[in-house]
């Protein structure tokens, strides 16, 4: 095995190994300058499928922060910062209802969700157009759909260094969401 | 062949120095005992590597304990202390085993080296079973707070070594069954040598996880 | 030597004893070095002049007795040095610890967020506690207690010309101290990596005396005035209805958010963006557009916002005395 | 009741005709395998170790190339050469990979190269687990840099302090991969450091008792027994951090009882051994080196070696020196002041006793001495900027700032890379049986020498100056900009030199001249052999008679025969005065090395994602160490002597 041949062994198993390695893993991407679609890409979104006639194309837009690891820690600590834990308390519903659930009354993509914190939402849920920048909404999205297990689970976020109140998200089941109205959520009484 | 550099006499030589054999080893034997064997020694790194482990598990959780007023922390429940004295009772009384077929695979008494391994690797899987348990009988689950994380810490470090020498017994005494190679004694001696090790390092994690709490 | 900005440029007891200690050191430290080059130079010099002369390596037992002698001296000289070292190490250290007869001391609260400064002045009225953000103002003469928290991650306080530095590590509480002899001005850097903007987490620390102190207390107390012409009112309506109040305060306004450093009186700082950029109007645009062109990963995003609305924004923050 | 088979026939008498013969049939068993198979299946110590050399200085290439841009990016003030983002990567992939992915692993490797052969035995004392460590190395240095080349590598520094390191503050995986690095390398530094331990007490020549084994071989144990208590605490301490991103314990979380200093603690009190670890062996290398160069044996030779066992003990004392300006009591802080000062004494002694080695000798400055007086220069520089970080007000002001960096570089690249340019140029020979060329070699040499100071003089001034360490870029106005400059062409001079270094690799591999067995004239056993050397090392185990093995006659050494030579079989000797003891055969080439690491490089590298992998690499390694321990078929007329118990021999 003299050193010349096992040159040629490394030559072949670096090359091989560049290749695999070409592409920029897109979880892990931090993108600070970028731009992300602002508001007119989320106002035109229908929150129900039922429309008369033909049914119109869905009009998706596909968020830059979904399955990004950076934006939706930065979308965890906006939650927690504005103040979104005053109602929903880290998802696990109070005043507004609970996130972690898979119930979504107004829709669980993330225009969706942009739409009801953009729009606000009766019973509460305020409206945040022109106060939240486009680049934390979708961030925000991002999160709250991680709350409820629909983010990948490896860009998910661990624990955070506070008091644990619930299981953290990474560790979150992913249960399909489904749509509820906000009328038949079951009274009190009734609750398990 | 030129050579380089100023090499004057007593300083390079060309040729490698032949070599004048005066003494015979092939008489040496091959199959000896105790550290004059290399595994034996081999054995006694790793241990050195794993109570190291074990000792940072352990620093650690008095570390932790200093962050606490209360041991274990407000709302977490003592562990219990039935099941694992009980897995401790078992880890000690499976070194009887252990030493009868080290002994045995001294006096490379093939028969009773491989009856007395069997019991030795029936009481170790018990008391794998009984530490899987065990982690039940800490009562509180390892995100809990620091406590549980570095109860569970100490717990499941032990937790590799103990099923590593089981499995380690286990193949040995397949070995052993199969076929009787003389060399393989030497082996199962060690064996016996590295539970001997890890049965001793379970005592002080033992005390810190479970009297412990009762005691500060 | 006073070398701006180094650790010889001194303002303080503590930094002056502590500059004294690494002079000792480093002389001490030079001077072996010296020796031991020397010392290696002529082994080297001396060894050559044998092969010259063709003789064999110089195994004599009296030149080995003599060469143990030699490295027996020098062993026992290293040791002396380092003994000398610790024992001045030592008294330096008492030195610059916290002076227990210290009269009227002024206590500060500093909070490290993840890019940014966070300054409390614990009164002694608690009526009077002042919270402002990336500028320091302490009196001169005055000794000031630093209490050390921080919100997120390790940063660490350090103002190389008062004292040394100390560690802000969440859960724990940390203090030191520091003490301005002479007015000055400086600027302090974060000293333990905390992250993208580590670099650019500085604040500005102003040393006056104590008379410019208290007015300058007093100003910062106050709240802001409300806006008058239309101009900062349109401004005032900018940050209070757009992205602004969510992580902002002024006191004397809706704003109230403390996400960010409160603005209070933004306009009588000398720098903003934590003390990296000199505060103009220019440069105040340039940062409220787009932060992450200036400090790439800062938590702050670019805000879209009309030059008409900015510029009635910059108006109204400029009346932020 | 003994089992005392008499052997069928003495092991067969020497081969008359000639030493030629018996080469061919040593060389027969000894071999490896057959093109890359057998490159897979290579249990044999010099092609391993010679892999892992070459592995560990592709790493410091890529490092190196990572420094370079580094200091690039700081060559300007505001410069926008590099993102803060990818600085933090290349910051902290440089601080790994050169900690943990070129230091540790390259001293580990030219230790099991050449301990063997200067101690007179044939392979190392557990060949597949030396195999085994060289490629879980592999699979971790792949990861790290895999890792930086899809964005994801790690940048929290290369100390990676908790909340920042936390699951809280960096979000993804690149931590993970962080943590996951160094479990591997540290499996294969304990792995490596005990293969040396035994080697060097079970399988000495005869004769060579404890007080004859060559300083060189004394730093390499020294050196292991420091990485088998150390390595462990970072390895508890990056699975504790995984473990915190992975399934939420709460060991550095504050809130929960947790605490930041916790990591702190455990991660110092294997990183200051650690820096040790890298830079004894140097001090081994030095040795070899002044011995042979200066044609006499080390001065005080029981002065150097009680030393290097002083600095290994005291290393464990001093790890608080990284905390001074953490909240710890003061008091407390001092002792490791003292601590600190205090192992500047046996250094002291080793650097001393080199020195009268030299003052005696009859010194010759070819490249590799060249590099021992580089190493004298620069090493003192770094150690006594180190006396300044150790004393507690100092330390206040400079720690974190970029006299850190100035000094670490002084200690390791005068402490660690320069020793080891030296012992390139000084066993190449051995290595490859050419000569590398004296004139690049000197070239080379004063490029590296001033490029050093240059970069790294300018570090201490910034640290004066106040300029904090791992920045991606300062302000104008602090007036840094000047000595970031002369740093940055600094870099460039060390580029210069390391690339004229692999020039006169390159060239010495391809038309240097024959170097023959002992081009130097060593004292050491590895200058007896032919170079390079035969994989069976020695055709009979040499017998040492003094503390320089080839010093003492000139003429024949005496030898052992008798080991078999139709297997792989090695002389075992007594730990204190190397007397025969017994013969242990060696296992023939195997892949199971190779699967092992692949099981637990599954099971570490799916646990980065998900828990179940670490239980699946569990249960393929358990079944990868059954076929490691199955016994192999046995081969023909194989006859042991048994020796029971009570018959010990001493």
């Amino acid at each position: 095995m003299s050193a010349t041949s096992f040159y040629r062994h490394c030559c072949r198993v670096a090359a091989v190994g560049t290749l695999l390695l070409g592409f920029a893993c897109k979880r892990e991407e931090r993108r600070f300058t970028a731009t992300y679609p602002s508001a007119p890409a989320y106002a035109a979104v229908t929150l129900d499928t039922l429309q008369p006639g033909v049914p119109s194309p869905e009009l998706t837009v596909n968020s830059p922060a979904e399955g990004n690891a950076y934006d939706i820690a930065q979308g965890k600590l906006l939650f927690a910062q504005w103040n979104c834990t005053g109602c929903h308390s880290h998802g696990g519903g109070g005043m507004g209802p609970p996130l972690m659930d898979n119930e979504w009354i107004y829709g669980s993509s993330p225009e969706n969700i942009v739409a009801t914190i953009v729009e606000g939402r009766p019973n509460g849920m305020p409206s945040f157009r022109n106060r939240i920048t486009a680049n934390q909404l979708w961030q925000l999205a991002a999160y709250v759909r991680s709350l409820a297990g629909l983010e990948a689970k490896g860009p998910s976020p661990g624990r955070n260094d506070e008091m644990q109140y619930k299981v953290d998200e990474q560790r979150t089941p992913f249960r399909t969401p489904r749509a509820s109205s906000s009328r038949n959520v079951p009274a009190k009484s009734e609750r398990p | 062949m030129t050579v380089v550099g100023d090499i004057s006499a007593e300083a390079g030589r060309q040729a490698e120095r032949p070599l004048r054999p005066v003494v015979n080893v092939s008489d040496l034997p091959s199959v000896v005992y105790g550290s004059r064997v290399v595994t034996w020694w081999g054995t006694v790194g790793f241990m050195a590597a794993e109570a190291a482990t074990l000792s940072a598990c352990v620093a650690s959780y008095y570390y932790v304990l200093r962050n606490f007023e209360s041991w274990p922390p407000l709302r977490t429940a003592l562990p219990d202390l039935f099941i694992p004295t009980i897995s401790l009772i078992v880890l000690i009384l499976a070194l009887v085993p252990t030493y009868l077929f080290a002994r045995a695979a001294k006096r490379f008494d093939k028969r009773a080296t491989v009856r007395w391994m069997w019991v030795a690797v029936v009481m170790m899987f018990i008391a794998t079973g009984l530490r899987l348990m065990e982690f039940g009988a800490l009562n509180v689950r390892w995100d809990a707070n620091a406590y549980a994380s570095v109860a569970w810490a100490v717990v499941f470090a032990h937790f590799t070594l103990l099923l590593a020498d089981t499995l380690e017994t286990l193949l040995f005494t397949v070995i052993m069954q199969r076929r009787d190679p003389a060399r393989y004694y030497p082996g199962v001696a060690e064996d016996a040598f590295y539970s001997y090790f890890m049965v001793a390092v379970w005592i002080p994690c033992y005390v810190t996880v479970y009297l412990v709490p009762r005691w500060v | 030597m006073t070398w701006a900005g180094s650790i010889f440029d001194t303002a303080g007891t503590p930094a002056a004893r502590i500059a004294r200690l690494a002079w000792f050191l480093i002389i001490v430290s030079g001077v072996t070095y010296l020796l031991v080059l020397v010392a290696t130079g002529i082994a080297m010099r001396r060894a050559r002049a044998r092969r010259t002369q063709g003789e064999l390596a110089d195994t004599r037992p009296e030149t080995a007795n003599r060469l143990t002698r030699n490295v027996a001296i020098a062993t026992i000289a290293t040791t002396l040095i380092l003994l000398g070292y610790v024992t001045a190490t030592a008294l330096t250290g008492k030195a610059i610890a916290w002076p227990l007869n210290a009269q009227r001391p002024l206590t500060i609260e500093v909070t490290g967020h993840q890019w940014w400064w966070q300054f409390r002045y614990r009164d002694s009225v608690p009526s009077n506690w002042l919270t402002t953000s990336n500028e320091l103002h302490i009196p001169v003469g005055r000794p000031v207690r630093v209490i050390l928290l921080s919100n997120d991650v390790i940063h660490s306080f350090w103002i190389p010309e008062l004292h040394g530095k100390q560690d802000l590590i969440p859960g724990h509480r940390n203090t030191t101290w520091i003490q301005a002899d002479r007015p000055g001005v400086w600027k302090a850097h974060c000293a333990e990596f905390c992250g993208h903007q580590h670099a650019k987490m500085l604040f500005d620390v102003v040393a006056e005396s104590p008379a410019k102190f208290d007015q300058w207390y007093i100003r910062q107390l106050a709240s802001a005035l409300p806006p008058t012409d239309s101009a900062t009112k349109r401004g005032h309506d900018v940050f209070v209805q757009r992205t602004c109040i969510m992580c902002h305060s002024i006191n004397g306004t809706e704003a109230g958010s403390n996400v960010g450093p409160e603005l209070t009186h933004i306009a009588s700082r000398p720098s903003i963006a934590a003390g990296s950029l000199p505060n103009t109007r220019v440069n105040l645009a340039r940062w409220i557009l787009n932060p992450q062109l200036i400090k790439p990963g800062v938590r702050m995003p670019p805000n879209a916002l009309s030059p008409a609305d900015m510029n009635a924004l910059l108006d109204y923050l400029e009346t932020l005395k | 009741m003994s089992a005392q088979p008499q052997p069928a026939e003495r092991a067969v008498e020497p081969d008359p005709n000639s030493p030629a013969s018996l080469h061919a049939r040593l060389e027969q068993v000894w071999r490896n395998g057959p093109g890359l198979w057998g490159w897979l299946t290579s249990v044999n110590h010099k092609s391993i170790a010679l892999r892992s050399i070459i592995t560990a200085f592709t790493f410091f290439g890529i490092a190196g190339i990572e420094a370079a841009l580094m200091r690039v990016q700081l060559a300007r003030p505001e410069n926008s050469f590099i993102g803060p983002d990818l600085y933090n990567q290349l910051f902290t992939t440089h601080g790994s990979a050169m900690m943990f992915l070129f230091a540790v692993p390259m001293v580990q490797s030219v230790a099991l190269y050449f301990v063997p052969i200067m101690i007179g035995t044939r392979n190392v004392a557990f060949p597949r687990l030396n195999a085994f460590g060289y490629w879980t190395y592999l699979i971790g240095g792949v990861l790290l840099f895999s890792g930086l080349f899809t964005n994801t590598g790690p940048d929290q520094g290369w100390f990676s302090y908790v909340p920042l390191a936390g699951p809280g503050f960096s979000p993804g995986k690149r931590v993970d991969i962080w943590a996951q690095m160094i479990t591997f390398t540290e499996i294969a530094a304990i792995v490596a450091a005990i293969e040396v331990i035994v080697t060097v007490f079970k399988q000495r020549a005869p004769g060579m008792s404890l007080n004859r084994v060559p300083p060189f071989v004394w730093a390499m144990v020294v050196m292991s027994f420091m990485v088998l208590v150390a390595m462990p605490y970072v390895a508890t301490a990056s699975a504790m951090l995984a473990m915190d991103r992975l399934i939420a314990t709460q060991f550095f979380n504050y809130t929960e009882g947790g605490d930041a200093l916790l990591w702190q603690h455990l991660f110092w009190f294997f990183g200051h051994p650690e820096v040790y670890i890298i830079f004894i062996p140097g001090l081994g290398m030095v040795s070899a080196i002044v011995a042979t160069f200066s044609r006499r044996p080390v001065f005080g030779y029981t002065a150097v070696v009680l030393s290097l066992v002083a600095i290994g003990f005291l290393s464990f004392g001093l790890w608080v020196h990284h905390m001074f300006a953490t909240p710890l009591p003061q008091t407390g802080e001092s002792f490791f002041t003292a601590a600190s000062a205090m192992i500047a004494i046996p250094t002291g002694v080793t650097i001393f006793c080199w020195i009268a080695t030299i003052w005696s000798g009859r010194p010759r400055f070819d490249t590799p001495m060249l590099y021992v007086i580089g190493f004298i220069a620069l090493f003192t520089i770094g150690g006594l900027s180190g006396l300044l970080l150790a004393s507690v007000p100092v330390d206040l002001q400079i720690t974190d700032t970029d006299f850190l960096p100035g000094h670490i570089h002084y200690v390791l690249l005068g402490g660690m890379v320069f020793p080891l340019f030296g012992a390139l140029h000084y066993w190449f020979p051995k290595v490859t049986g050419r000569m590398m060329s004296e004139r690049l070699g000197k070239v080379s040499f004063w490029l590296l020498f001033v490029g050093v100071n240059v970069t790294f003089f300018p570090q201490l001034l910034l640290g004066i100056a106040g300029m904090p360490r791992r920045v991606y870029t300062y302000l104008a106005d602090t007036g840094w900009g000047g000595l970031n400059l002369t740093s940055s062409i600094g870099a460039g001079l060390i580029a210069l030199g390391i690339l004229l270094l692999v020039v006169n690799i390159a060239r010495s591999l391809a038309a240097g001249p024959a170097a023959g067995a002992d081009p130097w004239g060593g004292e050491t056993l590895e200058w007896a052999i032919s170079s390079p050397a035969p994989d069976y090392n020695f055709a009979y185990i040499p017998i040492v008679h003094g503390r320089s093995a080839l010093w003492a006659d000139t003429g024949d050494l005496d030898a052992v025969a008798g080991l078999r030579e139709d297997r792989r079989e090695v002389l075992q000797t007594t730990m204190l005065d190397a007397v025969p003891d017994s013969r242990h055969e060696h296992p023939d080439p195997t892949i199971v090395p190779l699967l092992t690491a692949l099981a637990v490089g599954v099971g570490l590298i799916w646990g980065i994602f998900d828990p179940i992998g670490f239980d699946v690499g569990a249960v393929l390694m358990f079944i990868a160490l059954a076929a490691w321990g199955w016994p192999q078929k046995t081969k023909p007329n194989s006859h042991e002597i048994v020796e029971v118990p009570n018959d010990r021999r001493r």
